[in-house]
């Protein structure tokens, strides 16, 4: 069982949250002139990376807000947690991995 | 019966508490503080069981939870407990036993007929035959699993109930030995929260077996002293007879707590008979100190050998000394100890060491104390079968690989061997630690783990009593500390006078006589799973090298014991056999729990009645006394029908169906969920959620939706009402609820932030009664003199606020049935007194109370569709032939882009229609499909399946709903519905209105 | 590869079974192979077996980073059957079961299938509708498939308790569906495979691949650089992990999947059961253990281990469908890397990159499979198109909705 | 209106409370209950509110405020739960809603919603710890404290009135009868 820390609950236990996948994949605007494969890439396709990862939780039990968390897929560990809307935390150094493109910040910088 | 085993005095046993039991039929005594083990073995019985695969008699090996072989059937009836350790179960007054996987008896076992026929079973015999007959396999399968397994699971309900408990601490500390005391010392005078746990009855470990003063005092004084001290600080909490079976991430550790099995079957079973720890911990200490290795050797599986330290255990702690005449068997200076009280009770001692030179105070103790030692020299044989009547010893050679000399025999009833101390690093390996091998134990010891954790004591690697106490303190007070709590006050460091303990001398197979594998001798690794040393050669010979090959080949390890024994033994002859070192050949992946984990302590209070929440409405208690009869919609329990005396489902629906579409029906529909929308950009959300245009709605207004999710299927429907300005009202599907409100509440707080809207869920604020039917506006006029009820001003999709039966209601003049139908919503502590009153105005106008099979019935008549019956998350709203709700203006809306990819918006696809029987009266069952083509026999392709099927009694016929490829192009065609009982039933493609198709009926 | 039968076993035991062949070498990579595999679990494993054996090619080599059937396959629930709902899988796992029929005679390695027969209960009306509906399907593409009442459930599983807080209404009975060995089945795959010629190499991480212009040339591994003009991914919860290296993307998430066993008890259930309202399922192994699972954690993981909280949620139902289990205690839990797509249906597809070919996604219930996905991914690597039966499979159904949506249709895994 | 107060039920309606030397349980029916939503930073929604309650909202999350009149629990961030006097839950929600006239906010009636069960006694914590894994020790949960956690299968709100100790436990109606039975259940070994 994790132990998750809600912005602003704190620590609780992890049966008070949900994990809801992937974080910072905007919805896109102009999906009309999207082509199937772009559109699918966005419904679908997920980084799914061993390793450092960006997602969304929302404490259900708790105070029902939704946030990110940077969490690392192999350990588990749970790196840093912030509000929607919050400037996505710059990641530990020994974190940092160039040889995978799935891990380190998402590109775009939107933080919805 | 007198216990000839037992010594006249010592022990921590109670003399003046006599215990009686029995075991395989037989009546023996024993004393309270004994386990059936040390009572069995103080009653002269050795032979307690029989191994897994080739039947051999076996005895008991050791004191502890590592138990391989003493393994019993506990109990009777719905009590009873298969593959329970003889050495871990307390006696207690009327502790009934037998021995398991053996037939007649245990001393007479036919299938021993199995280490006759050893030869041909040796690791994964049965991957190489029971091939042929290809068909003949099931009839060996069947053999085999008779063959296996243990004891016998309970075919009864549990009498006994279970309890779980939450708790946070600053210091967990596993392990109550002298480590785990002096951790516990150090924490809990720090003021920190402190748990100490340890799996046996008492708190002490291995200073309940030795004899090493600490300040001057009998070590068992010094624990009963720090108990004290502990048991009088209340932030500390003592969990004894309770086993940490898990370790898993963030410090989360979940133990089992043996509440009342020491005290036997309970009449009063409101006290739990164990209770499921689940801890979390801000810092944690194991001291769950170390295992025994034995020693392989020929026939080292005899009833009779046993671990040293579990026999000095018998001795000091149990007052049991269950041999006369013992040969201690070792390689390291521990078991001297053992073969000193030995002889101090009586025993007539031999020590065999495998050092050709053993220079060590103790060695010389032992050489006072009168007891032969034979250095460099090796137990090579065991005389008996059942149990012993001699041992073979023998010198080694150098290399230990061979005899140096002559094998004599010596008297005796008893082995007791010793290999070395393997750390107990189970929890630590399960909190993600990594192991380090240390050449000098000859084993694996904790390195470092990514949780808060520290090792402490002979989990550690640290074998000296002093060295245990001061690593404790150390560990405990540095936990506290990192848990904020200042420890300066920890207490001084012990003062223990021991020997610092000599070298070892690994040989991982003693030779005998027969080179390995060939005589009749068997060299046992795994007592359990009867896995000898030849197993591993052979494994090693067929290529499944990796640890983990070896494992899962021979299954050594996976037996009960989980290996605690074996594992490193098995590790050490395959790193022989590949000339790799040991950490080179690796451990195989310590898994939970440590020890088995009843299944009714993990599951809790939450079983039988208990087990899951029986969602009711307001009114559930009328349609219970009303002889409702329920269904499960998810966690609700809906009242289905309401059958009169003789009916059945059938009968009873068509009079409720006829009923309400001729007079009036009403139905709880409290359990629709419902949710509070407001806020300027509601009718945005609105917009974005539903296919259709919501900005029109004027308040008092109700309009019908469906949600797409971004796959562009359905996913959920309902009505959505305008309550006031920016405000609305939404309802969901019964199963929808929770589902719809988080989606609302996902894209608000992500996608959506700036949008202004609340959402609240509000379905058990309101209980909901519809009246439905032609005589609901009477029934309505009634019981809401003050409601302008006419249709001019209360139309069809129309909502109003007032009174209904002097009761403050909205009402929605809203319809799932086709019919005239009013919703009507109480504040829910009003839902009972609305039904009530809404009967009794119905009365007069016949009214009938339907359930939801009726409701079913009447909306497929009006091809209204129900998501997730008619449709099942591969449909659009084009499926549906609902081309109507999806809007053309609006920009954008969730799942709107999905709607035009190649595939989803191909022809053919499968389309919702009605079908109609070729016989009226034959209704098809629900998930029967239509095909282009019968034939004599499947395969056969088809074209769609029925969703919903009635008959319904309005129409005067069966009705059904189908998804049908390409559907909406085949109205009029008709297709064949075979059926797996043979019969084929003829079918025609219609719309899907069975009834009142001009709709004129909801408007009335 | 000397046989094995009972004759084999009588004649080494004479030898103190002294003579026992390897079941595979243990060869050094060559700098070349016309296939490499990549994935040394048991869909790999068949896979290299079939492209052998029946395409003729047997330049082929399975890479493997761990030990050979240490993945999922080592730590599944091992449940097979072919009951699915839809057409295009019903295809590919009753072309499974079909060659799980023959499976120990054709790899000579006994792997123990067992067709003990499968239940699917169901416990309110809809899932009443969902076992008619998909009993229908699987009988009319020529699967057996038959209905059982609650009494007759009740006859072929005595212990289990049918008037719980959901009671049993019915339930789907697959008779040839049932378990088999699941280590056998690897090692009977690669001990098959490599009399074949096939080299199967352990201990060896692909760490990237060699492609030039768009077409794969070989991959980079921790024991060199192997040339292959084709390449077949067998990764199961690293399939995103390679196709990473190869530079694009795939729907999957890798979520941790949970089973248990129980100590061995003689043997009280003879059927495997599955159960979706109460959200268990269970059978009896060969050795005695009551092998349990349940659901994925709902996070992805690839730690190769699960928290407590989805064992926990396996308890009550567990108790509450068997009474008797209460008193019965866990011996091991563990956890596998799965990985999911949204349709629940698994990827045998080419790739953006040509040459390379992906067999992944089966998520919770690809061992069933093993035998077919082997088979049909075989003949889609030689002959460069993707055999009829594994055509729908494609990535390319993501894009234009043409999912293969057991699980909304279904809502049944594993 | 009629006097309809005498037909009203709960959802424990006609359940006996259970009275154990070590811990009582009894539902607490009846109370007034509204949700409250808006921008506790949003001076205009501060003010209006802090005019009808008399005190400001608790910002600080999972505290409790008492007007003597009102038990005020933060929920959310943007979110509160308002317990009154049976039948003052409707002039207050309309005296909000009033006095937020033109401010992004939302005055909810939720007093049917859930239910109250009061827990208390030298036990109440331990029977609280066999479903509920939040860590109600006395160092760390306190009265005047709250949280949203879960009981087994049942979400709660928790609310700790002194140190007795007592707890207000708030349920969906639906959850009601579950959570009371579990709680007796997990009562009865200590009495
Ligand atoms: C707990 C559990 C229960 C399950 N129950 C069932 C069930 O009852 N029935 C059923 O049909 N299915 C079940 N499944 C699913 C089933 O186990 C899998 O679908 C199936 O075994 C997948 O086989 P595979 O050969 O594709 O993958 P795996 O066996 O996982 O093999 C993939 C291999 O690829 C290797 N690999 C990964 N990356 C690299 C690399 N870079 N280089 C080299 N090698 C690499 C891995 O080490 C691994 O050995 C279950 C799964 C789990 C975890
Ligand atoms: N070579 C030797 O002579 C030798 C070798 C090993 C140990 N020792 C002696 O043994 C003692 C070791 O002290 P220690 O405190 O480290 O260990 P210990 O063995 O005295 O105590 C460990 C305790 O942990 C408990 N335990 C283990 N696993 C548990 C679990 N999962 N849950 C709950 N409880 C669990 C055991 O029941 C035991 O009581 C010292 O006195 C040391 O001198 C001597
Ligand atoms: C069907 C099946 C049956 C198993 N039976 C046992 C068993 O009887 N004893 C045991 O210790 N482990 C058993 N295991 C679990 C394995 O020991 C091991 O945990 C699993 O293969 C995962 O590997 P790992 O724990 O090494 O990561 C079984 C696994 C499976 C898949
Ligand atoms: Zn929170």
């Amino acid at each position: 069982m994790l132990q998750i820390t809600c912005p602003w609950c704190g620590e609780r236990e992890g049966i008070e949250f949900h994990c809801h996948g992937e974080a910072h994949i905007a919805r896109p605007e102009n999906s009309a002139e999207m082509s199937d494969a772009e559109w699918g890439d966005y419904v679908f396709f997920r980084k799914n990376p061993k390793g450092v990862h960006y997602e969304r939780w929302t404490h259900d039990a708790g105070c029902r807000r939704w946030f990110n968390a940077i969490r690392h897929t192999v350990s588990d560990e749970f790196i840093a947690v912030y509000k929607p809307g919050e400037a996505i935390p710059e990641l530990p150094e020994k974190y940092r991995d160039p040889a995978s493109n799935r891990t380190g910040a998402p590109q775009s910088k939107e933080t919805k | 019966m007198a216990q000839k085993n037992r010594l006249p005095d010592g022990g921590r046993i109670d003399r003046t508490k006599p215990v009686r039991f029995q075991f395989n039929g037989k009546r023996y005594d024993g004393f309270s503080g004994d386990t059936l083990a040390a009572a069995l073995l103080a009653n002269g019985v050795s032979l307690v069981g029989r191994s897994f695969k080739y039947h051999r008699p076996r005895g008991i090996m050791t004191a502890g939870s590592e138990e391989p072989n003493a393994l019993v059937q506990l109990g009777t009836g719905a009590r009873t407990e298969p593959n329970i350790r003889a050495t871990q179960a307390e006696l207690f007054d009327g502790l009934s036993a037998d021995s398991q996987n053996c037939w007649p008896s245990v001393g007479f076992d036919i299938g021993a007929i199995n280490s006759v026929m050893s030869k041909y079973l040796p690791a994964g015999f049965y991957y190489k035959t029971f091939m042929w007959p290809a068909s003949l396999w099931m009839t060996y399968e069947h053999v085999i699993r008779n063959a296996a397994g243990l004891g016998k699971g309970p075919t009864e309900s549990d009498p006994d109930r279970y309890a779980q408990h939450h708790t946070a601490c600053d210091v967990l500390i596993v392990g109550g030995g002298p480590s785990g005391l002096a951790a516990a010392l150090a924490a809990g005078r720090s003021g920190a929260r402190t748990i100490l746990v340890d799996e046996q009855s008492e708190f002490g470990g291995w200073l309940l077996t030795d004899d090493t003063e600490i300040d001057g005092m009998a070590p068992t004084d010094w624990v009963a002293n720090t108990v004290k001290e502990l048991a009088g600080l209340d932030n500390v909490t003592l969990l004894p007879r309770t086993t940490v079976s898990a370790y898993f991430d963030h410090n989360f550790l979940t133990a089992a707590q043996r509440v009342t099995d020491h005290l036997g079957p309970q009449e009063n079973t409101k006290t739990p008979r164990q209770r499921f720890w689940k801890i979390r911990a801000k810092q944690v200490v194991l001291a769950q100190g170390s295992l025994e290795r034995p020693i392989v050797f020929a026939d080292n599986d005899r009833p009779g050998v046993m671990l040293a330290g579990a026999l000095r255990t018998y001795i000091n702690r149990y007052g049991v000394l269950p041999g006369r005449e013992i040969v201690v068997f070792t390689n390291n200076d521990s078991a001297y100890r053992t073969a000193i009280d030995a002889k101090n009770a009586g025993a007539v001692v031999h020590l065999v060491d495998l050092r050709p030179d053993p220079d060590n105070p103790v060695v010389h103790q032992a050489r006072q104390a009168g007891i032969q030692i034979h250095e460099g020299s090796a137990v090579v044989g065991i005389k008996g079968a059942k149990s012993i009547h001699g041992v073979e010893i023998a010198p080694l050679s150098e290399d230990g690989k061979s005899l140096a000399g002559p094998t004599f025999v010596v008297s005796a009833s008893l082995v007791a061997m010793s290999s070395g101390w393997n750390p107990s690093v189970h929890l630590f390996s399960q909190s993600r630690g990594k192991l380090r091998f240390d050449d000098a134990l000859t084993t694996f010891v904790p390195d470092h783990t990514p949780q808060k954790t520290r090792s402490a004591g002979a989990c550690n690697g640290t074998f000296t009593l002093a060295g245990c106490l001061a690593e404790g303190m150390e560990a405990g007070a540095a936990a506290a500390k990192d848990a904020g709590f200042d420890s300066a006050i920890a207490g001084p460091s012990h003062v223990v006078k021991e020997d610092a303990p000599g070298s070892m001398r690994q040989v991982w197979t003693v030779p005998t006589v027969h080179p390995l594998g060939k005589g009749t001798r068997k060299h046992f690794l795994d007592h359990q799973n009867d896995v000898t040393a030849a197993d591993v050669h052979l494994a090693a010979r067929e290529g499944y090298l990796s640890v983990e090959h070896l494992k899962r080949y021979t299954t050594t390890g996976m037996g009960t014991d989980q290996g605690k024994t074996s594992n490193v033994n098995a590790l050490a002859i395959m790193s022989e056999i590949r000339s790799a070192s040991i950490p080179e050949v690796g451990t195989t992946t310590f898994r939970p729990p440590y020890t088995p984990t009843t299944y009714g302590a993990m599951a809790g209070q939450g079983v039988q009645e208990l087990f899951e929440q029986y969602r009711g409405t307001a009114m559930h208690d009328w349609h219970v006394n009303n002889g409702a009869v329920f269904e499960d919609v998810g966690d609700w329990k809906r009242a289905r029908y309401y059958p009169k005396p003789g009916e059945d489902m059938d009968e009873a629906v068509r009079r409720e169906c006829k009923q309400a579409r001729e007079t009036v029906g009403i139905m709880d529909a409290s359990t629709l969920g419902k949710i509070d929308i407001q806020g300027p950009d509601a009718a945005k959300l609105l917009n974005m959620v539903y296919t259709n245009a919501w900005s029109a709605l004027k308040p008092g207004r109700a309009r019908y939706g469906l949600m797409l999710n971004e796959h562009g299927m359905v996913f959920d429907d309902g009505v959505t009402t305008c309550i006031g300005e920016n405000h609305y009202h939404m309802t969901t599907t019964t199963g929808g609820a929770a589902r719809v409100l988080n989606w609302l509440e996902e894209w608000l707080q992500t996608e959506w932030p700036d949008m202004e809207v609340y959402c609240t869920s509000v379905t058990e604020e309101w209980a909901v009664a519809t009246l439905s039917g032609p005589k609901a506006r009477e029934v309505m006029e009634a019981v809401a003199p003050k409601m302008a009820l006419d249709p001019q001003t209360f139309p069809f999709m129309a909502m109003q606020e007032g009174e209904v039966a002097g009761l403050p209601a909205r009402v929605f003049r809203i319809s799932f049935t086709g019919d005239l139908s009013y919703e009507i919503n109480v504040p829910a502590r009003y839902g009972m007194a609305l039904w009530e009153a809404l009967m009794e105005a119905g009365r007069p106008h016949g009214i009938v109370p339907y359930g939801t099979e009726t409701m079913h019935v009447l909306r497929a008549e009006k091809g209204f569709i129900i998501v997730g019956q008619d449709s099942d998350g591969t449909v659009t709203p084009y499926d549906l032939d609902m081309d109507w709700i999806v809007s053309k203006k609006k920009d954008d809306f969730l799942g709107k882009r999905s709607l035009t990819r190649t595939d989803t918006a191909r022809p053919g696809r499968k389309q919702l229609v009605g079908l109609l029987t070729e016989d009226p009266n034959f209704v098809l069952p629900e998930g029967a499909h239509l095909v282009k083509e019968v034939k004599p026999k499947p395969p056969m392709d088809t074209i769609g399946h029925v969703t919903s099927s009635y008959f319904s009694p309005n129409a005067g016929r069966s009705i059904a709903l189908a998804l049908v490829k390409d559907g909406l192009n085949l109205k009029g065609s008709s297709f064949q519905v075979p059926l797996m009982s043979g019969h084929v039933e003829t079918v025609t493609i219609t719309d899907t209105i069975f009834f009142d198709k001009e709709g004129e009926r909801a408007r009335g | 590869m000397s046989k094995y039968s009972i004759f084999s076993l009588i004649r080494n035991a004479g030898s103190y079974h002294e003579n026992w062949q390897r079941a595979w070498r243990s060869p050094d990579p060559q700098p070349e192979y016309e296939v490499v595999i990549i994935g040394g679990g048991g869909h790999g494993l068949a896979t290299a077996y079939y492209l052998a054996k029946e395409c003729g090619i047997r330049r082929v080599a399975v890479i493997e980073k761990g030990w050979l059937g240490g993945g999922n396959t080592g730590r599944n629930t091992t449940i097979v059957r072919s009951n699915y709902l839809l057409d295009e899988s019903a295809g590919i796992y009753e072309h499974s079961v079909k060659l799980w029929e023959g499976l120990s005679q054709e790899l000579n390695f006994n792997v123990m299938f067992s067709q003990r027969g499968l239940l699917h209960l169901a416990h309110n009306v809809h899932d009443m509708q969902e076992i008619g509906r998909r009993g229908n399907a699987i009988w009319l593409n020529g699967i057996d498939s038959e209905f059982l009442t609650p009494e007759q459930v009740k006859e072929m599983v005595p212990l289990m308790n049918i008037n719980g807080r959901y009671p049993v209404l019915g339930a789907l009975l697959q008779r040839r569906g049932g378990t088999a060995r699941h280590d056998a089945v690897a090692w009977g795959y690669a001990r098959a495979a490599d009399a074949l010629g096939v080299d199967i190499i352990q201990n060896c991480e692909v760490t990237g691949f060699d492609i030039k212009n768009g077409v794969v040339q070989g991959v980079r591994t921790t024991r060199g650089d192997i040339k292959a003009k084709r390449v077949g991914v067998v990764t199961a919860g690293h399939s995103t992990v390679m196709a990473d290296m190869a530079g694009f993307r795939m729907p999957l998430e890798s979520l941790p999947l949970q089973a248990m066993v129980s100590e061995p008890i003689k043997p009280c259930i003879d059927t495997v059961i599955m159960s979706n309202a109460v959200h268990v399922y269970v059978s009896q192994s060969d050795k005695g253990e009551l092998v349990v699972g349940a659901g994925t954690d709902a996070y992805i993981s690839y730690a190769q281990r699960g928290g407590f909280d989805m064992m926990e949620h396996i308890m009550g139902p567990l108790v509450e469908l068997f009474p008797f289990t209460s008193r019965l205690r866990m011996l091991r839990q563990w956890g596998g890397i799965v990985d999911v797509t949204v349709d629940r249906s698994p990827i045998l597809s080419k790739t953006p990159v040509e040459g390379l070919y992906f067999n992944c996604g089966w998520g919770t219930g690809g061992f069933k499979c093993t035998p077919g996905s082997g088979h049909v991914f075989a003949h889609s690597i030689a002959n460069g198109e993707m055999h009829p039966i594994a055509a729908p499979f494609s990535i390319d159904r993501f894009n234009t909705g043409a999912l293969i949506d057991e699980a909304a249709a279904a809502a049944v895994a594993h | 209106m009629a006097n309809i107060t005498a037909l009203a039920r709960s959802p424990l309606h006609g359940r006996m409370p259970f009275q154990g030397s070590q811990t009582q349980i009894a539902e607490r029916p009846f109370i007034g209950k509204l949700t409250l939503r808006g921008n506790a930073e949003d001076t205009g929604f501060a003010a209006g509110v802090g005019s009808i309650l008399g005190v400001s909202l608790p910002t600080e999350p999972n505290t409790v405020t008492e007007t003597g009149v009102c038990q005020i629990s933060w929920v959310g961030p943007d979110e509160w739960l308002i317990y009154t006097a049976d039948g003052a839950q409707k002039p207050l929600q309309e005296r909000l809603k009033t006095a937020l006239e033109g401010i992004h906010s939302a005055v909810v009636d939720v007093s049917d919603y859930y239910t109250i069960i009061r827990i208390s006694g030298t036990r109440a914590r331990d029977v609280l710890a066999k479903g509920c894994p939040l860590d109600l020790h006395p160092r760390v949960f306190r009265p005047g404290r709250c949280a949203g956690s879960l009981f087994l299968k049942a979400a709660i709100r928790i609310i700790q009135i002194d140190d007795t100790p007592i707890y207000d436990l708030q349920v969906r109606w639906t959850f009601a009868e579950y959570l009371f039975q579990h709680l007796v259940r997990g009562a009865e070994e200590w009495n």
